[in-house]
């Protein structure tokens, strides 16, 4: 992709737009990979007192270094308080925390989340790793931000097996299962920005990413997905926020270059 | 308190893991011990379950080894790192035989231990409600987990766990004294709640310290000797993974096993390299040593970084 | 962050602790925030409803000024010291007015705070059923606790008890940096899980430290900044009572206030001279020194006893 | 009292019994005063790997001066591990904790305690201090230890206000509510020792102390109180447990001299 005179990822653009969705002052748990690029991203840019928490229970991690792990040393010295998984997901739990990043192998258009099996559960094709903090994640942050690779095996009807609530079966069902949580807020998949509608809490396209079109997003959902009114492409990032991804966040390549 | 606890990682094994126990494993990614996880492979234990919040390699390991039955867990993977393909293997194929996992999410599994030590019979929760984990179970059934409504009229309902209290656990921590007082800090992982709601535990650590230099430091301590069956003692019994203070993670090694463990033949080879092949810890850190070089070992090890001391005095 | 939290007893009290509210009060024995008890009685804050696992004389204080219509607690007594008469008096023959405490057992006010820090909405105990807390209740009714059979089918059944998540709390810890990261060691009291149970948290410190130290050492906070609103430096902050590692119980003066507080008179002539004729901490100290002199005050100051420093490196 | 050609006080025999009731190697909830004496003198004759545990979360405490309190900071350094009260008394919930000392205002003759009120709840005619951890190491502990001061309004028919169960109704009551821990072993009043029976959980009178009656006792119990068939007189202290009592726990007679 070149834009405005200067190249960036595929990677880099979903790191961008996960940032883009953190306020500042907030309180992000953070994962491995792109959610915690996204983090820092926004920590360095339009969010300089976003308190970064890990499911570890680390709290206000100031690490020098880009963590490899959730549970990497460089996250602990520095850090204004470091405990235990109680401690880290404890205050998610208790509702405490306003954002949270969710993955998994299959989305439907609620935007309930599969990290178990694909296939039977108990005779699975495929076996993921389970929940970890995912469900406590998506039922505790007040929202949560999505991060998907949009495939048309992954963007489902129903999911093989619900692993993390979105808005279960839309409507007020998530509203009468009482979460401290919200729900999800944003799915940021490999092709597009997706949002939920507000009453019916059916996920919709809100822009495109550069190169892809909305034909292939549609193609690559399995549901007949909803297109906003006024679909557009998703912003672009700045030189700023590459040179700091590249230079500062992952100087080495090795968390942008993989794919 | 009388008597030495310190013995071999062979001996504490040998001693307090029995086939078909329900075995605790500590570490969340950090400081986990597989001096004991590779000395249970060595001895061959069958039948065992094991639980902890969130497993790594380390179960992989003993997974492939044939020890797993069951798992209690709300995660077997390698986060950035990778699948865990001898779990896939079994959960998939029945490789090297049929296991089970009991699916909880994370805080579902902390709390659990949590309600153990502090002999709180069940809790509710915020979180499992609405998702499959409430419907599918593998062998605990109807004891998994329930949907109760608030008895205090909020109109809600909670899903319920039960308390868990393995008979049995172990855990890798930076140091104890002879009698079993262990002190841990950095990352926690299920930490100090699990470690707790074992009957009884055996740690592995870096250091064995006097009773007075756990003494000086009391709120540093997160299990008291009376709960600790056995100490270790095993410098860098925690790699590949690391031990805040000591050493740090060894990636290289974890994407090793990873790349090895894709398929059966290549993983029998890696275990036969380093687990199976090596009788004790010793002998493996000599091994890692002649095949990475010195230079690679000390870049694994931790820089100086003091977290200052505070008077406890009145 | 971007802003420091540090601001007087007075500015803190009188911004966040308002007439009708819930206030949580931290520490068991140890470490008792005098400072902010003393100023809530000078500001002649009412209505309060005050809750905490154990409480001594900073209660007896708080009541017999007539700021306390209701108290959740297991205990307000000070051990082998003696009764608290104001607590009495106000309980036997409403002076000066009538008050009401809802009774439980001192683990189950802890854990009510440890559910209300992580969200859990009631918790299930082996104590208090079939003691007299289950059936009486001043305020709470069918809220205060209740008796369920175990969903587990153990075939027993438990006292349920909701989570307590406070509106404020206040309490007294060794040291904090500007931003309300709490440090505290020693004998923890209902903490962590209370402080963290509150909405919002006052916490008076002995000692301001910066950001950098906080980091040193992690593993010894208890309490992160965002849970803070205000943060008081006020040494010997919870005197008479002890703080680890700076100075030890000032027994004498206690034992003084309890012969002093059997009569109404005479405690009026206590608090005048130790909390209304002083406007601030500072006063309260200079006035100590000047009565006691600098030999007693120097008595109480506590030696010096290093924990030792461990390394976080990695 | 003088026996054995040396003195004792009965606060000294008290605790000397105290100590007496505790075996070698057992997990201790220590108290305040006349239990914290009696621990520590087991700890210093024939209990030296008692393990002593404080409600203020203090685990094999190891203080050079005796504690005024169970917060005494002296208790602190030296200690095996220090937390705050859910350490302290979450292994006494959990029913891990062998031996509990217990006080109170009134006792009846199932061992039930009150330590809220005297008269109605609601309108007190005396408050007291309410359970503390009492009520949760009368659950909790294999077994508890109970000190009283033994008068007829202290040794009472039903006690106004049930704040520790001791055996409920007597019987399998208590069996019948499960609580981890088994009840009272034992009554030592400032009269006698006082044991409760295997199958009816009723107190009797095991024996009277040096200088009392059996007909004082009973006259200073509301309920017809059993005498055990063989009641004696309560075994003496040795020299050399008033010698430890004396000269290193409480070298300044602060705990036995207060009486």
């Amino acid at each position: 992709m070149s834009e405005r005179g200067y190249d960036f990822t595929l990677q880099e653009l979903m790191a961008v737009a996960a940032s883009r969705e953190i306020h500042d002052k907030e309180k992000v748990i953070v994962g491995t990979g792109l959610p915690l690029l996204g983090s820092m991203l926004a920590m360095r840019t339009h969010a300089p007192n976003m308190i970064a928490i890990y499911e570890s229970g680390t709290i206000e991690a100031k690490p020098s270094i880009t963590p490899f792990s959730v549970a990497d040393s460089c996250l602990v010295p520095g850090a204004a308080m470091q405990g235990g998984l109680v401690e880290g997901l404890g205050i998610v739990h208790a509702g405490e925390l306003d954002v949270g990043f969710l993955g998994g192998a299959q989305v439907d258009k609620f935007g309930n989340l599969n990290a178990h099996v694909i296939g039977d559960y108990y005779n699975p094709t495929v076996r993921f790793a389970g929940s970890g903090g995912s469900n406590d994640i998506g039922c505790g942050c007040k929202r949560t931000i999505v991060m998907m690779l949009h495939q048309k095996r992954r963007f489902v009807e129903n999911v093989d097996f619900l692993t993390t609530p979105g808005y279960l079966t839309g409507g007020d069902a998530r509203e009468k299962m009482g979460y401290p949580g919200n729900g999800p807020a944003v799915v940021v998949s490999t092709l597009g920005i997706l949002r939920f509608h507000p009453v019916t809490k059916e996920m919709y396209l809100e822009s495109y990413h550069p190169g892809v079109t909305v034909k292939m997003i549609i193609e690559n959902t399995s549901w007949n997905l909803k297109i906003n009114d006024d679909v557009k492409e998703t912003e672009h990032p700045t030189v700023e926020e590459i040179r700091i991804l590249r230079e500062e966040l992952d100087p080495t390549g090795i968390f942008l270059n993989k794919q | 308190m009388e008597s030495s606890k310190i013995m071999t990682a062979k001996e504490a094994v040998s001693k307090f893991i029995k086939d078909g126990m329900t075995v605790f494993v500590g570490g969340f990614f950090h400081a986990i011990s597989y001096t004991i996880t590779h000395e249970i492979i060595r001895q061959n234990k069958r039948n065992l379950t094991i639980c902890q919040s969130s497993f790594n390699e380390h179960a992989d390991q003993m997974i492939g080894a044939g020890c797993i039955d069951r798992i209690i867990s709300s995660y077997v993977w390698m986060e950035v790192f990778g699948p865990l393909y001898c779990f896939r293997r079994a959960m998939e194929k029945s490789i090297p035989h049929k296991i089970e996992m009991e699916d909880y999410s994370n805080f579902a599994m902390t709390v659990r231990f949590l309600a153990g030590a502090l002999g709180i019979p069940y809790l509710p929760l915020n979180s499992l409600k609405g998702s499959d984990m409430m419907t599918h179970s593998q062998w605990m059934g109807e004891n998994k987990v329930k949907l109760i409504e608030d008895p205090f009229g909020s109109g809600i309902s909670h899903a319920v766990v039960p308390a868990l209290k393995p008979e049995i656990g172990y855990f890798h921590a930076q140091r104890a004294d002879e009698e079993g007082n262990v002190q841990m800090w950095g990352i926690l992982g299920d930490a100090p709640w699990s470690v707790r709601a074992c009957d009884k535990v055996i740690v592995s650590v870096e250091e064995i310290v006097s009773r007075e230099v756990i003494g000086r430091d009391p709120n540093r301590t997160i299990l008291p000797a009376y709960k600790v069956a056995a100490v270790v003692k095993e410098p860098f019994g925690a790699h590949p993974k690391n031990t805040q203070g000591y050493y740090n993670v060894d990636r290289d090694f974890i994407f090793d096993y990873i790349k090895m463990s894709k398929k059966e033949e290549t993983w029998k080879e890696f275990m036969e390299e380093w687990v199976y092949s090596v009788s004790d810890r010793t002998e493996y850190m000599n091994k890692y040593i002649k095949k990475f070089g010195f230079r690679k070992f000390m870049d694994l090890k931790a820089e100086n970084m003091q977290s200052g001391s505070v008077s406890y005095g009145y």
